[in-house]
């Protein structure tokens, strides 16, 4: 299979969505001549052309708006909002509209729209640019939110999401672009709401979304060396929410971790980590365990800001502990 | 009588109909409120009507309108039917939406009236979206954007103006300057408060006002307005100046307002200037009129009847509409 | 003591707050001749003027915008937002600014601000206007947020927030604004992060905050009928939050609820459950169970609304399926 | 040498002083960034130093100056020293806020230099604020908001006009327009690009614009408007025309603009400019500016070796400063 990264993955999706229907455009801040901060749209301006290729003003709230509007009568937007933190200036936009037209509706308005967002920390931006609010979205009815963690699931899920007759918040993370994987050149789709077991394990699952992901793969290869295997759940959606593989693994292995990058407290771990207890009870050998970020906002030096997010060591720690092994 | 004299009075006759359909729908709505029949919040258009009825009078059928939560006089004259109206507004199943809206939330995609917004200035970038697909998918169709002076003073305004200005779309701003925000003084809460449309200069946009209580001055503006905006001149704003008869909603007693402001505007009511006029100019009789008063006090008679029989949605639809197939 | 509702409460609040500090000033979308939307202000624009209760334009950020940048030099804001849901306007200024310039500025920088909101459905407004993002607002490292549901903890709490020396998201439920209760003329305070057994039992323990606390008392009062003896802890702040009253009620009970208004899907209530399992797993007899609003935008008509939050019958079934009793 | 002369003398040798510090700042930093002693993103202010550099100078003390994440330039210009702005962005416990905030977030508030923003036009709400106190308590200062031509594009800059014009706070807007968003041409991206000063017409506010490049031209326009300014004649908002000479930031190789444009503007180097003038008018000699940029080479070696030299901050300062007393 060919391999290629995330950022790549992405670009042959938009790419497609763009080559097989024509109302489709991608609408963004830079996303120009520029060539998209995170680069995932170089190359499109110049071959699309300025009518599929919007590059849009400094304005969050009338780019969602906009796309919004556009996808009510029939065009098949895709918003770029340049990273997460800026959506909470297209809030209202996404929260009070498109979540909420369909419903208020009953029905009448439909409003099949992609916004991709860059998720994440990690590479010392500082506060105001490390933040991960995929969660709050995914407590909002009326969105779908995805969150694929490897070039293969990025390109089936957007595929899935271009199918989907909602507004769906895509969600990438920033220091996932590089990552390589393989990807088939034959067409395949990733379903929207089925997680994906990353590896199998039979101690303990931990469940995760997005880099997170590869923070559990890195734990599960240390733990092994001293004999406790992981299970690792992609969720790859976290709305919808695909508790049955969560559970499954968790009745096989009877204890779990809820991994996420975001602040710890209200953090939507806690939403899978209850829905666990809730479900699985009498299948827990041990209290469920979540490892968040920590409660602060994110640092810029290289010091602290490697305090503030979970990493291999974190996860390794917590696993022995909750295992006590 | 000439056939363009007769085509003449039947439209005007129709404009009247539209405004006292509104002004008797409303009244009807708020005895219906008082009766616990219609909940939540009800702002009424009564004293605006010339702007609503006005403008969208010189929209073709294909053309969209979207609106706020003042936005029962906006449906009506974009032809949603009363009777689903006043369903809405009781929360009933044949409501527009089914009941889940209210009188905020009035949608008739059918009829392109695009939704009543309850969030302020929430529509208006959405207006920009519907103005982008119509320019490029649509090709024959325009957009209409009622918002309120207050409106204007929200972040996404400013988006939606510089947006749709260096992108020429066709979208036409209707500011309805009825002074007030809900209670606040447009004097102390908008910089250009005295000269709105002027506003407009500042994304190269063109603009105009007009007397919003005047049905004939309303349409001249709106044709030069629209047929600008549908040449493909880009967007266009037009200030409506008018006044709200009401508080901003039913439970507001609206003491803010001087009397003697009130009084001024009560004496332009958009109605009574209108039926005046034609009687003065000789356009129709006051048989004319009177058969339209009693046709539309039948017409409300059969919304509230319609409203009252109709069934209240059953509990499953709840889940339904949330997204594509739930609750089914 | 005398009596008094918490509308009235909350006036008293504001007048103090005026009274006692000449540069603390109040600003707001229509508090001005118009008294306010849920008339808290009433009287006020009148007896103080226009420069301490500042009428504001439409405009949401830059009100709270206003609020940080006095309140950095020395002024004591309180912000109203009209309600919660408009709070979506301004989350780039209360989540990226108010929430994080102490600490981007390693503390040279201040916010002792307050900003009050109505929070909350049940008023048939419609999905627009009947929701509840305090739990966002207590995801977000350096707000505090507080939801006080009674007039004597309204009191109590806006005098503790004006205390503080953080930005403060004070959540007031428009339901709750008539509600009589008594209120010391004495001077108290109610501390921030202190959760208040607002009736004390022995089966199980319920745990809720602002509207919610009274269909939890609704709920033990009839279970009290057929024997079942409910505990009811009033978190009153959710950050911080007060998870020791917590377990020490869970230690007691053995059971725990987790009642809140929003959509159940990704509400703070996941973290109040998670922290439960974490803190007190082992007093548990039985999985912590949620009971939340349903995962749907509010309806207009009253017959879904009622369907759409919690109410007594609902909590009712939930104690006694937990219980099995 | 009048003392006269030599008081305009040392003011012109000091402006030329910060000038050149910015700039040597700023290519010190890259180099450093390079080395991977600063990391994230770093935006640099070079080309438009005339700007910071001349409306900064004009200030007193007490007054504030807001800025955005460009903001070495504004920091440097307010005073604010370079051991500490190289510190923080080598992220050491020295540092302006203790390696906490990085390039995007200086603060020094004993210099009033109130906060580097990052998120665009997220700092003009919190200028509004610091302005309603300046008016209401403080009473001597006033605020400057410096901004970008594509922070103005957002819905805060907007209110923040609205607002601050109704009030009438003491409030300066200075937009940098160095024609470029990120990689967006302004043109594109702007409807008002080619005049922006006209937008304060639109909330009656007073307005000019300036060559950004041309340090005298700046200092006389900053003189006019912040003289209304602290008269209390309300907010004024000042373009200046300014280019960036390198990339957005220092991951962009600014592929995007035409050579020809660039090398125009470098023509116009305001260093340059300041140099060429003083030297032909006889104000200072080529040794005084040699001494100049002598004395900046120190300062800049001695800014590294404070920042190389200064410690990382502790693990438990993580939890410092989220509230008050937190962490500790
Ligand atoms: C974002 C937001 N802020 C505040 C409100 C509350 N509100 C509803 S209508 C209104 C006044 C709007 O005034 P204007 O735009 O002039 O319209 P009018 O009611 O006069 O027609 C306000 C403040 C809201 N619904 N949404
Ligand atoms: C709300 C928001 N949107 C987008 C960005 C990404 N971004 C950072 S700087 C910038 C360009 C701003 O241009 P301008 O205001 O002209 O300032 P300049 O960089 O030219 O000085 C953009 C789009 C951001 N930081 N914040
Ligand atoms: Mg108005
Ligand atoms: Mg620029």
């Amino acid at each position: 299979m060919p391999e290629m990264n995330y950022r790549e993955a992405m670009n042959r999706a938009l790419r497609e969505a763009l080559d097989e229907n024509e109302t489709a455009y991608i609408m963004g801040e830079d996303i120009g001549p520029y060539g998209g901060t995170y680069a995932v749209t170089r190359g499109l301006y110049d071959e699309y052309g300025p009518s599929r290729i919007k590059d849009a003003p400094l304005s969050e709230s009338v780019i969602v708006g906009a796309g919004i509007g556009s996808a009510i009568v029939g065009m098949k937007p895709i918003i770029e909002i340049m990273t997460i933190n800026f959506s909470l200036l297209a809030m209202d936009q996404i929260v009070n509209h498109a979540a909420k037209l369909r419903y208020m509706s009953a029905g009448q308005i439909e409003i099949p729209l992609i916004i991709r967002m860059v998720t994440g920390g990690g590479a010392q931006l500082g506060a105001t640019h490390s933040q991960n609010f995929e969660g709050w979205f995914a407590s909002v009815p009326g969105l779908t939110v995805v969150a694929p963690a490897t070039p293969y699931d990025a390109l089936g899920l957007f595929r899935a999401s271009r199918d989907t007759r909602d507004p769906v918040i895509f969600v990438e993370h920033a220091l996932l672009y590089s990552l390589r994987g393989d990807v088939p050149e034959e067409h395949y789709m990733v379903p929207i709401g089925r997680a994906d077991v990353k590896k199998s394990g039979k101690d303990v699952t931990i469940v995760s979304h997005s880099r997170m992901v590869h923070v559990a793969m890195g734990a599960a290869q240390e733990l092994e060396q001293i004999g406790i295997s992981v299970e690792i759940v992609d969720l790859r959606s976290l709305r919808p929410l695909d508790m049955d593989t969560v559970i499954k693994s968790v009745e096989k292995t009877h204890n779990a971790i809820v991994l996420e990058e975001t602040w710890k407290t209200g953090g939507f771990g806690g939403e899978i980590a209850s829905q666990i207890v809730e479900l699985g009870f009498n299948f827990l050998d041990s209290p469920v365990m979540r490892i968040g970020g920590e409660d602060v906002p994110a640092p810029y030096t290289h010091v602290l800001e490697g305090l503030a997010f979970p990493d291999i060591g974190r996860v390794v720690k917590g696993v022995r502990s909750l295992l006590d092994r | 009588m000439t056939i363009e004299r007769q085509i003449v009075k039947d439209q005007l006759l129709r404009y009247y109909h539209q405004m006292v359909l509104i002004r008797e729908f409303e009244g009807e709505s708020y005895r219906q409120y008082m009766q616990k029949n219609i909940r939540g919040f009800l702002h009424a258009y009564s004293g605006q009507e010339a702007v609503g009825v006005g403008i969208i009078g010189e929209l073709e059928n294909q053309d969209y309108v979207v609106s706020h939560y003042r936005d029962h006089g906006h449906a009506i004259a974009k032809g949603v039917n009363v009777n689903s109206v006043m369903a809405e507004l009781f929360g009933k199943s044949t409501g527009t939406s089914r009941g889940k809206g209210g009188s905020m939330h009035l949608f008739d995609v059918g009829k392109r009236f695009m939704g009543g917004y309850a969030i302020v200035a929430g529509q208006i970038p959405i207006a920009v979206g519907l103005s982008l697909a119509a320019k490029e998918i649509d090709k024959e169709a325009i957009v209409v954007c009622f918002l309120g002076d207050g409106a204007m003073q929200e972040g996404e305004f400013h988006e939606s103006m510089n947006l749709s200005s260096i992108w020429k779309l066709p979208l036409l701003f209707v500011i309805e300057n009825n002074l007030y925000g809900m209670g606040a003084d447009v004097a102390q809460t908008l910089a250009i408060h005295d000269e709105i449309y002027k506003f407009a200069n500042g994304y190269k946009m063109a603009s105009d006002k007009v007397d919003g209580m005047d049905l004939f001055e309303v349409r001249a503006a709106a044709q030069k307005a629209i047929g600008l905006v549908r040449s493909g001149e880009g967007p266009y704003l037009l200030e409506a100046q008018t006044y709200r008869f009401r508080g901003h909603s039913i439970s507001d007693p609206a003491n803010y307002r001087p009397e003697i402001e009130v009084s001024y505007w009560m004496s332009r009511d958009p109605i009574e200037m209108l039926k005046t006029r034609l009687i003065k100019e000789d356009m129709v009789s006051q048989e004319d009129l009177d058969a339209i008063h009693k046709l539309v006090e039948s017409e409300i008679v059969e919304a509230v009847n319609f409203a009252e029989k109709s069934p209240f949605p059953s509990a499953d639809e709840l889940y339904q509409n949330v997204v594509s197939g739930s609750g089914e």
